[in-house]
């Protein structure tokens, strides 16, 4: 396949290719329309670099709401002017000059216009709080093992594994290394697709089995007897005694 | 706070906003996120979090029913009323929920005008400073009338500004029902009525569902009365020449002749009275009413009006009157009657009760008004003040108001635009209820508080009207107000010994307590010690004499829009009268005998005329009124009062001449006959009904008590299939479906007032956009839920059903198969699941519904600023070319499960509510998890194994699904209407078949 | 065809000379190569009534079309399980439906396909002076007989089809 | 006789004779005269229809595109604003688009009918209409495939029905007629392409040659890609007729299931008046009926235009009549079959439909007194008069002799057909289950636009085809003339 494609002219390669892409690829691998992951310009250089990975900021000192609510929060002006002060009082970094923008719209009482970058659509409830809140040990055994975050910090088995390990990691499992970020950007290209968004909550135990094979022949054979054996297979109720949020209800994420 | 910042301003706080709704791969413009400046503080700010406070609710003259607002990103977002309130307990009406369009209308005032110059907030004070300067002892403060300390508030500024007269206005008066309060018990407060007591009500003409007293408390209490139980059902008797809503729900109406309802209570109390003697004094004054002697006059036959009052007798029983339809010129000698009726059956103390504490209300009699007219017309008056209220438009005409008006400098204190205003020298533009502080004390007991539950809508530039008020009083005369800076210092000075005398603990305490809890309520004590006075024998009853030519004109206050105020609020504009089923107009009501008689058309224009004027209007022809009479209900025909409510329909009030009640100085509304003459004109009147009859089809059931208890078969059965043979097993058997959850919902329509509060709830609750007149015609409005009204039977023996018709989320949908891109299906919790964004509009699924419940985009809808910022911001908004239907409020019940699984358990029963059930006053939604057999609402579906397998007995049972023959298998459960006899109609077995 | 035809062919303006010419050559062991504007059972039945195996084809391929047009459906219904109006996940008698127009769909294309395969084989295997391919007459009203031989036979097979009465005959030496 | 005599012009007496029904029997077929013609003679008479047009053509061609051109500009107005732009509502969600592409769907099955299925049964006549019916095919199931597009509310996602491997993990419905639908038009439409692309290659190959002959080497270049090197040689004569055969085998149950799958989209809902078994040969037979009322529409225009008595003769025209009467016959029964189970099946809501239908609304029971006539009761009575009582003349031979009389038969028939659709479609939505929701339709300009732009679309295509492609399968023509035999006829 590979020799023949080269025999083509260019054109008619790139045609090619993308049919075959398009007709071959098994079904969780692509969006057609990526999200851009270059940096968008901030009004303020933030740095979560230098705060995170160097100072040791844990995610939800600035993100407070992201273990109770469904949006995790933009920090408000005053938690920055909490540690840099106000102009008059500086306190850290005094004459930075990315920090005194900070400054002086604090000074003008105005808020930090950022520009947005993980942007889900209007049509998607994401709950951070269930997610943050998440009983990681619901994963399928082996979930996330095998992950090289060398290699590929961005497959499968790492998100899976960094949402496991819980705390700032969990977050990363989304959100990508922000840690490392001098300007912080999307890493995933089809973040927010639902297929991106379905690949880790298949890992979940009990998921796969009640997306695929918990269908009911209905009136063609041991219909009964298969979909209750089926169920036992499925872990509708968790560990706790109660019943365990349907992740392939369309009503879960969409209403 | 620092930085001068109140927490409440800060919703600017919208982490996320905007709409965004666009297919993958169209370039989206990168949205912004701000922050907020200052951290609200953490318990009391969540981001897509609803918070709950507790108020009061404005939007009614009787009203002081207790809201809870749910405010997201710290904009009110949904009215619910205040389940501790022992008004409401919980619910509210069409007006409270559509009180969320009074806060954001667009139509709000927003700067301070002078004249028609938009002027700053200084010069608008000054101004107003300087005026009062210069009337000061000629100051006329016209405002609604009062159940809280507002009153004493505005007398004690006027006093301080220089001294005047406050007036409160009402048109729906209850000044008549006070003043024969005080002639037949010596009594200045209302009584109490105990509908629930009372086997038999009896009601002369008062629409206590709509408007009369305090609808919701009525509302709930009728239910309660009158809905079956036990094999048990109460009766209720409408007396009165129109049935509006109250009527409709009665077992039998009697159509009096306009005006006459006295005649027959004091027949019946005559006849009462000769039986039992009670009260010696009366004698002479019954003599002239014997059922014999008012037959002819009343139209009422004496052998009813003697079965009557038997039946009034020997049952505990009440009487009631009041509200517009008996305004007429003999309203106190009316309410007298009605109040001697109940004396002579022994009423008194059970079911017509006094408290013990007697609280004056307000003297809300017209008589203030018309000598206002005089001294304003006199010159004696230089500065009127109108509060939030709208005399032009609501006072009749013939009085000249606008005329009146002229001769003295007005100053308009309102939020929103009126005719009145409009012609205003100064507007102050005012923050409504749910921006400022305030309490209501409607009977002794009940201390609600209002509290601001939200910064003011950014887009306004208002202030609070007592704020304004104290800060101009402290301009003229600084020794006023000293102790306080704004009207909550007032409120909370007020409260202070609210708590002195009740209770101990400290004071702050009791504020957060009542600020949480929405007031202080106790239960009522009645006073004993109430008996009819030989008074009432001074009011000599005498049958209205109606001028001019033609039928008797009744102005029927509407549910929606009462005395006009609700006219420019889009979602009960939209919402369908529920009698008529007309949207955005006014109609005349005319008995379809008389209008054979005239010549007369449905749906044809006709012009109304009597002395007073003309005014055209489209008929509606509907058996529920008198053959002599018209109505035209109350509330449109604006001309300044925004574009929601400018144009549409006529103001009926334009024709009453001024005439008064001779012991209130009341407006006398039933007071003039009016010809109707045929036009022809081209109707434009828009009705969402698209027939009338249900054609025997059983959408709304009813069945009778008898059939309920006997044991008699009954082959009214015929819709269910007598063995349903199953081609599939049941959704349930599916592994993993209904696991634990199984929503369903049952609707007793012996419960159902028709009330359409549960509308207007759906629209506030579900973003459902109001689509206008024009669309409405065609079919194309958004209404998720919609109350439909059938008739049943002919002439007097008219029966009006409603049922609530939603989603009924069926099992075996019709529209979830012909979907072709699994937009909707069935989801494991036995909901209809229709997915927006996965919809491409084939619309193949509302063909397929036989209930018709989806609703299309068939445009991208607005919603003008400042309307947005009332939506949901916990669902999406649907775009263009998007089909819709209820979900039965699915992120409520996310939210339920979500707070139940923080808790380690699942949804327990009653923990979810749908936005319909939760202000249904008379509780007629159940809402629940029918997986579980104990739940509420699987008790109350539950049908008796052995009516279930035969359905030849199914009139035996109350519940049953509508189109049972279609198996489609709805969560829906309907529990029949009760009747005492059956209602047949010309077809009435037969099933909208040609034959 | 990159071979350089040798052999002899003519033009014949009635069917009858055509038949008569085509038995004779057949009864000499040459199965000549036919041309004429329409197609006509007298020359097939000259030619011996010749076979085209293509309905296996279509049989074959519209049998795989049935195939998937019924497990396409079964699959995508069980592979994300969303029950609709309470009838089964797998329905097998609505996949009819798919099942038929799949058969049809992919039996229609592999005809064409085939035919097209088949034709290009079959010109391949009997090819055509370039000369007659420019006689631009056998697509209006004129038959014509192609004989494939060696140097030897030129004479023969010339005198046969004029025999029979060619308007004209055309020997090609390859 | 030379080989530079091959085009000299066909003498032109014969044509000059008056119609003469007495043909000889032993020659060609009676009441076709062309078959009498040689193969030079038909070769030259359809070459001739493709020569330089009249000006009065391109005036033609002008009049469909504006139509069609009103069209594009209506559906651009209506993508613009949204769906709301026409007068579908709430209840009745499918309109105009639906009843168009149920009425194009229609017209497309007659070309397949006389292409495949009349092959099959070998009845004659079809041979010179076949190509004709069969491009109408090709254009009206074009035409029809644009109407479930655009009639949805957002049109841009409208692939979501095709299943293909996505990002989502989401499949379509197959239990959805609409899903049906998408598998039953496109396997129509692409069967239908390749069944005419087919029978095209031996005529692309005459036209090849004839470009070729007079020296016109772009345009037999173009021909010749779709003559595909067509040599009509014996081998390549076995292969085609066997697949041409393959095809109309193919095509003959599609005919019969893609309409009766479109009719399922009305009979699989629950909705009164569409809920009904007879749907699918009651849609195919009035697909039938429109279709070869259609045929008849453009034939005999093109007939007097072109002159052509010789091949579109008067025994075609009639034989297509007595098929248009038959399956009229079956449509009326059909409507008739309707009313009788509306009334015997005891339903009150189908009852209520069929009641509603003639009578329009239902005044005893309505206090809402008199309505104006509604729209489908007009549809109602057109399509009873169209379809039921306008072909009855056809009865009578003079009449279908008769090119005029059967000209305005044939229009009519087209009219009434498309509001059977209409009364279909909209009428049963109008006053379904719940007597609440009965509603009003009266379609918008914007629909109306889009149905006329959808006759210009189908009208301009037929135009190219006419003069572009030769519009009778010459290589069948010859087929079914008389051979050239030296010793005269034989019996075969």
């Amino acid at each position: 396949m590979r020799s023949y494609l080269i025999s083509l002219r260019p054109p008619t390669q790139a045609i090619v290719t993308g049919v075959l892409i398009f007709l071959l690829s098994p079904m969780n691998s692509f969006a057609i329309f990526p999200i851009s992951n270059e940096p968008k310009e901030q009004p303020i250089a933030f740095s979560h670099k230098l705060h995170v990975g160097q100072n040791g900021i844990a995610c939800q000192y600035c993100h407070l709401y992201a273990r109770r609510s469904h949006s995790s929060g933009i920090p408000p002006v005053s938690t920055c002017v909490g540690c840099h002060g106000p102009h008059g009082q500086e306190l850290v970094q005094a004459d930075h000059p990315e920090v005194d923008k900070m400054r002086d719209l604090w000074a003008q009482e105005k808020s930090i216009p950022w520009i947005k970058l993980h942007d889900i659509p209007d049509f998607v409830r994401f709950p951070h709080k269930q997610h943050i809140n998440a009983d990681a040990s619901r994963f399928i055994d082996g979930a996330g093992n095998g992950c090289d975050l060398d290699a590929d910090p961005r497959s499968l088995s790492c998100r899976v594994m960094l949402f496991r390990n819980g705390g700032d990691q969990r977050c990363q499992s989304c959100h990508g290394s922000v840690q490392e970020m001098e300007v912080a950007y999307v890493v995933d290209q089809n973040f927010g697709g639902m297929g991106w968004c379905m690949q880790c909550h298949l890992q979940v135990e009990g998921v796969i089995e009640r997306k695929r094979a918990m269908s009911t022949m209905a009136g063609w054979n041991n219909a009964k007897e298969n979909d209750a054996h089926r169920e036992s297979q499925a872990y509708l109720v968790n560990k706790r005694n109660y019943h365990t949020p349907n992740m392939l209800d369309c009503y879960t994420c969409h209403y | 706070m620092r930085k001068g910042l109140s927490r409440r301003n800060l919703f600017k706080f919208m982490a996320v906003g905007g709409t965004t709704a666009v297919a993958a791969g169209c370039e989206q413009k990168p949205e912004k996120i701000i922050p907020a400046l200052v951290p609200p503080v953490e318990f009391e700010y969540m981001p897509n979090t609803g918070y709950q406070y507790m108020t009061t609710c404005r939007e009614c003259d009787s009203g002081a029913c207790g809201m809870m607002i749910t405010a997201r990103e710290y904009r009110a977002q949904k009215a619910e009323g205040n389940p501790n309130h022992p008004l409401n307990q919980g619910a509210l009406c069409a007006l409270g929920q559509a009180s969320l369009q009074t806060l954001y209308n667009p139509e709000r005032h927003a700067q301070p005008r002078s004249g028609s110059e938009v002027i700053s907030w200084e010069d608008a004070q000054s101004e107003f400073v300087s005026l009062l300067q210069q009337s000061a002892g000629q100051i006329v403060y016209l405002g609604r009338p009062t159940v809280g300390s507002e009153g004493a508030f505005v007398d004690n500024w006027l006093n301080e500004v220089g001294g005047g007269k406050r007036i409160a206005f009402s048109l729906i008066s209850r000044a008549a029902e006070q003043r024969a309060c005080e002639i037949a018990f010596g009594r200045s407060d209302l009584p109490d009525y105990a509908f629930e007591n009372a086997k038999l009500l009896v009601n002369f003409g008062a629409d206590f569902i709509e408007t009369w007293g305090h609808p919701v408390q009525n509302g709930r209490r009728f239910a309660d009365m009158h809905a079956y139980s036990d094999g048990k059902k109460n009766r209720c008797i409408h007396i009165g020449p129109h049935q509006s809503l109250s009527g409709a729900r009665a077992d039998e109406w009697l159509p009096a002749n306009s005006g006459t309802e006295a005649m027959i209570a004091l027949a019946m109390a005559h006849v009462i009275h000769q039986r039992d003697p009670r009260y010696d004094f009366l004698d002479d004054y019954l003599s002239p009413y014997s059922p014999e002697l008012v037959a002819s006059d009343t139209g009422i036959s004496v052998d009813k009006i003697k079965s009557l009052a038997e039946e009034f007798h020997q049952n505990s029983s009440l009487a009631i009157a009041g509200g517009a339809w008996n305004n007429s010129e003999q309203a106190t000698a009316t309410q007298v009657a009605v109040f001697t009726l109940n004396a002579v059956a022994n009423n008194l103390g059970k079911t017509l009760r006094f408290y013990e504490s007697e609280q004056a209300s307000e003297d809300t009699s017209h008589s203030q008004i018309l000598q206002l007219l005089s001294d304003l017309n006199a010159g004696k008056i230089k500065l009127l003040i109108v509060d939030d209220s709208n005399p032009i438009h609501t006072l009749p005409k013939s009085l000249g108001f606008d005329q009146a008006m002229k001769k003295a400098k007005v100053v308009a204190i309102s939020a929103g635009k009126n005719e009145t205003n409009q012609r205003a020298d100064l507007v102050i533009p005012a923050l409504t209820a749910y921006e400022s502080w305030g309490d209501a004390n409607p009977r002794p007991g009940i201390f609600s508080i209002q509290q601001p539950v939200m910064a003011p809508v950014n887009v306004f530039d208002a202030r609070a009207r007592e704020d304004v008020l104290i800060a101009v009083a402290k301009q003229i005369n600084p020794q006023a107000f000293t102790e306080i800076n704004n009207y909550r210092d007032y409120i909370y000075e007020l409260w202070a010994q609210v708590h002195q005398n009740r209770y101990f603990g400290p004071f702050e305490n009791f504020w957060i307590e009542t600020l949480e809890n929405g007031g202080i309520f106790e239960a009522p004590r009645w006073s004993n010690a109430v008996d009819l006075q030989n008074k009432v024998d001074s009011v000599a009853f005498q049958t209205p004499l109606l001028g001019g030519s033609g039928l008797a004109l009744i102005p029927a206050p509407s549910i929606f829009h009462l005395d006009g105020r609700g006219a420019n609020k889009p979602w009960l504009q939209e919402t369908p009268h529920p009698i008529s089923q007309i949207v955005w107009d006014s109609w005349v009501e005319i008995h379809p005998d008389t209008a054979k008689k005239l010549g007369i058309a449905d749906r044809s224009v006709v012009e109304l005329s009597n002395s007073q004027g003309s005014l055209q209007a489209t008929v509606y022809l509907s058996y529920t009124i008198h053959r002599d009479a018209v109505a035209i209900p109350i509330g449109q025909g604006h001309t300044a009062s925004g574009i929601v409510a400018d144009g549409f329909g006529v103001n009926v009030l334009d024709l009453i001449p001024a005439k008064t009640d001779a012991h209130t100085g009341n407006l006398a509304l039933i007071s003039t006959k009016v010809d109707v003459i045929p036009t022809t004109i081209k109707s434009y009147t828009v009705n969402l009904d698209g027939n009338p009859r249900q054609l025997g089809r059983d959408i709304a059931a009813a069945t009778t008590v008898a059939a309920l208890t006997s044991e008699k078969e009954d082959h009214g059965g015929h819709h269910r299939p007598k063995e349903i043979v199953e081609f599939y097993p049941d959704r349930s058997e599916t592994a993993g479906y209904y696991k634990p959850y199984r929503w369903g919902m049952v609707i007793d329509l012996d419960r159902c007032n028709g009330c359409s509060a549960c509308v207007v709830a759906c629209y506030a609750e579900n973003n459902i956009p109001v689509v206008g007149k024009e669309r409405a015609a065609v079919g194309r409005e958004m209404s998720w839920l919609r109350m439909e009204r059938y008739l049943e039977g002919y002439q007097d023996e008219t029966e009006t059903r409603f049922a609530p018709i939603m989603c009924q989320q069926c099992s075996n949908a019709g529209c979830e198969p012909v979907c072709p891109v699994y937009a909707t299906y069935h989801n494991p919790e036995g909901l209809n699941a229709m997915i927006y964004n996965r919809c491409v509009g084939t619309r193949y699924c509302s063909n397929n519904c036989i209930y018709k419940a989806r609703r299309y985009n068939w445009f991208d809808y607005e919603f003008p600023a400042p309307l947005d910022q009332q939506l949901n911001s916990g669902i999406t908004t649907r775009a263009v070319g998007v089909m819709e239907k209820c979900n039965f409020c699915v992120h409520r019940l996310t939210e339920a499960k979500y707070a139940a699984r923080d808790l380690g358990r699942d949804v327990q029963d009653g923990e979810a509510v749908t936005a319909c059930q939760q202000t249904c006053a008379n509780k007629a939604i159940t809402f629940g998890n029918l997986a579980d057999p104990n739940s509420k609402v699987s008790q109350l579906a539950k049908r008796k194994p052995d009516v279930l397998a035969d359905p030849d007995k199914e009139n035996r049972d109350r519940q049953y699904e509508i189109f049972p023959e279609m198996n489609y298998k709805p969560a829906v459960t309907y529990l029949r209407k009760v009747n005492h006899q059956e209602v047949a109609g010309l077809y009435g077995n037969e099933h909208g078949s040609a034959h | 065809m990159s071979t350089k035809f040798s052999g002899v062919w003519g033009t014949f303006e009635y069917l009858d000379d055509t038949t008569e010419a085509i038995e004779e050559l057949r009864k000499k062991g040459v199965e000549p190569t036919v041309l004429s504007p329409c197609p006509r059972h007298e020359i097939d039945h000259a030619l011996g009534e010749p076979q085209s195996p293509l309905p296996f084809i279509s049989l074959f391929f519209g049998a795989i079309g049935c195939t998937i047009g019924y497990s396409l459906p079964a699959w995508t219904a069980s592979d994300w399980v969303l029950p609709v109006g309470g009838k089964p996940v797998v329905a097998i008698t609505p996949f009819t439906v798919i099942g038929f127009e799949m058969t049809i769909l992919h039996a229609a294309i592999f005809t064409l396909l085939g035919l097209t395969i088949l034709i290009i084989i079959e010109s391949l295997k009997n090819p055509i002076p370039k000369a007659a391919r420019e006689y631009l007459r056998f697509q209006r009203d004129r038959f014509g007989i192609v004989v494939r031989c060696e140097a030897s036979q030129y004479q023969l097979y010339e005198d046969l089809l004029k025999k029979y009465q060619a308007e004209e005959v055309y020997v090609e030496k390859g | 006789m030379a080989s530079t005599t091959i085009l000299e012009t066909v003498e032109d007496s014969s044509r000059s004779l008056p119609f003469r029904e007495e043909i000889d029997e032993h020659r060609g077929h009676p009441g076709i005269r062309a078959t009498t013609f040689s193969y030079g003679q038909i070769n030259d008479d359809m070459l001739e229809m493709l020569e330089k047009p009249h000006p009065s053509y391109f005036l033609l061609v002008l009049g469909f595109l504006s139509a069609l051109l009103l069209g594009a500009v209506s559906l651009a107005i209506q993508v613009d604003v949204g769906i709301g732009n026409s007068g579908i509502s709430h209840p009745i969600a499918w309109g105009f688009y639906i009843t168009d592409f149920v009425f194009w769907i229609g017209i497309g099955h007659a070309g397949t009918l006389i292409s495949a299925v009349f092959y099959l049964t070998r009845a004659p006549w079809r041979t010179a209409i076949y190509r004709s019916a069969e491009a109408m095919t090709v254009f009206a199931v074009l035409t029809a495939g644009l109407f479930p597009l655009l009639h949805t509310g957002r049109p841009w996602l409208a692939y979501w029905l095709i299943p293909y491997p996505n990002e989502r993990y989401l499949w379509v419905n197959f239990k959805s007629p609409l899903a049906w639908d998408v598998f039953a038009v496109t396997t129509y439409m692409s069967v239908s392409i390749m069944f005419f692309l087919l029978g095209l290659v031996p005529d692309m190959a005459i036209l090849r040659d004839e470009a070729k002959r007079r020296g016109k080497i772009l345009q037999a270049k173009i021909y010749a890609i779709f003559a595909m090197s067509w040599r009509g040689t014996n081998h390549q004569w076995i292969h085609f007729m066997r697949g041409y055969l393959i095809f109309a085998g193919l095509a003959t149950p599609l005919v019969f299931s893609v309409h009766s799958i479109v009719s399922w989209d009305f009979a699989m809902a629950s909705i009164p008046g569409w809920h009904t078994t007879i749907f699918a040969p009651y849609f195919v037979a009035g697909a039938i009926f429109s279709g070869l009322a259609m045929v008849m529409t453009v034939l005999i225009p093109v007939r007097v235009v072109f002159r052509l008595e010789d091949y579109i003769s008067n025994h075609v025209i009639n034989k297509v009549c007595q098929v248009i009467l038959f399956t009229s016959m079956i449509v009326g029964y059909a409507y008739a079959t309707e009313f009788f189970i509306a009334w015997y099946s005891g339903s009150p809501y189908e009852r209520a439909v069929f009641y509603f239908r003639p009578f329009g609304h239902m005044a005893t029971w309505s206090l809402t007194g008199d309505q104006p006539v509604s729209f489908p009761l007009l549809a109602f009575y057109l399509m009873i008069f169209c379809n039921v009582i306008a072909p009855i003349p056809l009865w009578r031979k003079k009449v279908r002799n008769n090119l005029v009389a059967v000209w305005i038969i044939c229009g009519l028939i087209n009219v009434g057909m498309w509001f059977e659709r209409f009364n279909i479609v909209g009428s049963s939505l109008q006053r379904d289950f719940h007597p609440y929701n009965w509603g009003e339709y009266w379609p918008t300009l914007v629909e109306v636009g889009i149905t006329i732009g959808s006759f210009g679309f189908f009208f301009t295509l037929f135009a190219l085809f006419m003069k572009a492609l030769p519009p009778m399968a010459i290589m069948e023509l010859k087929e079914a003339a008389e051979p050239p035999m030296r010793k005269g006829h034989h019996e075969h």
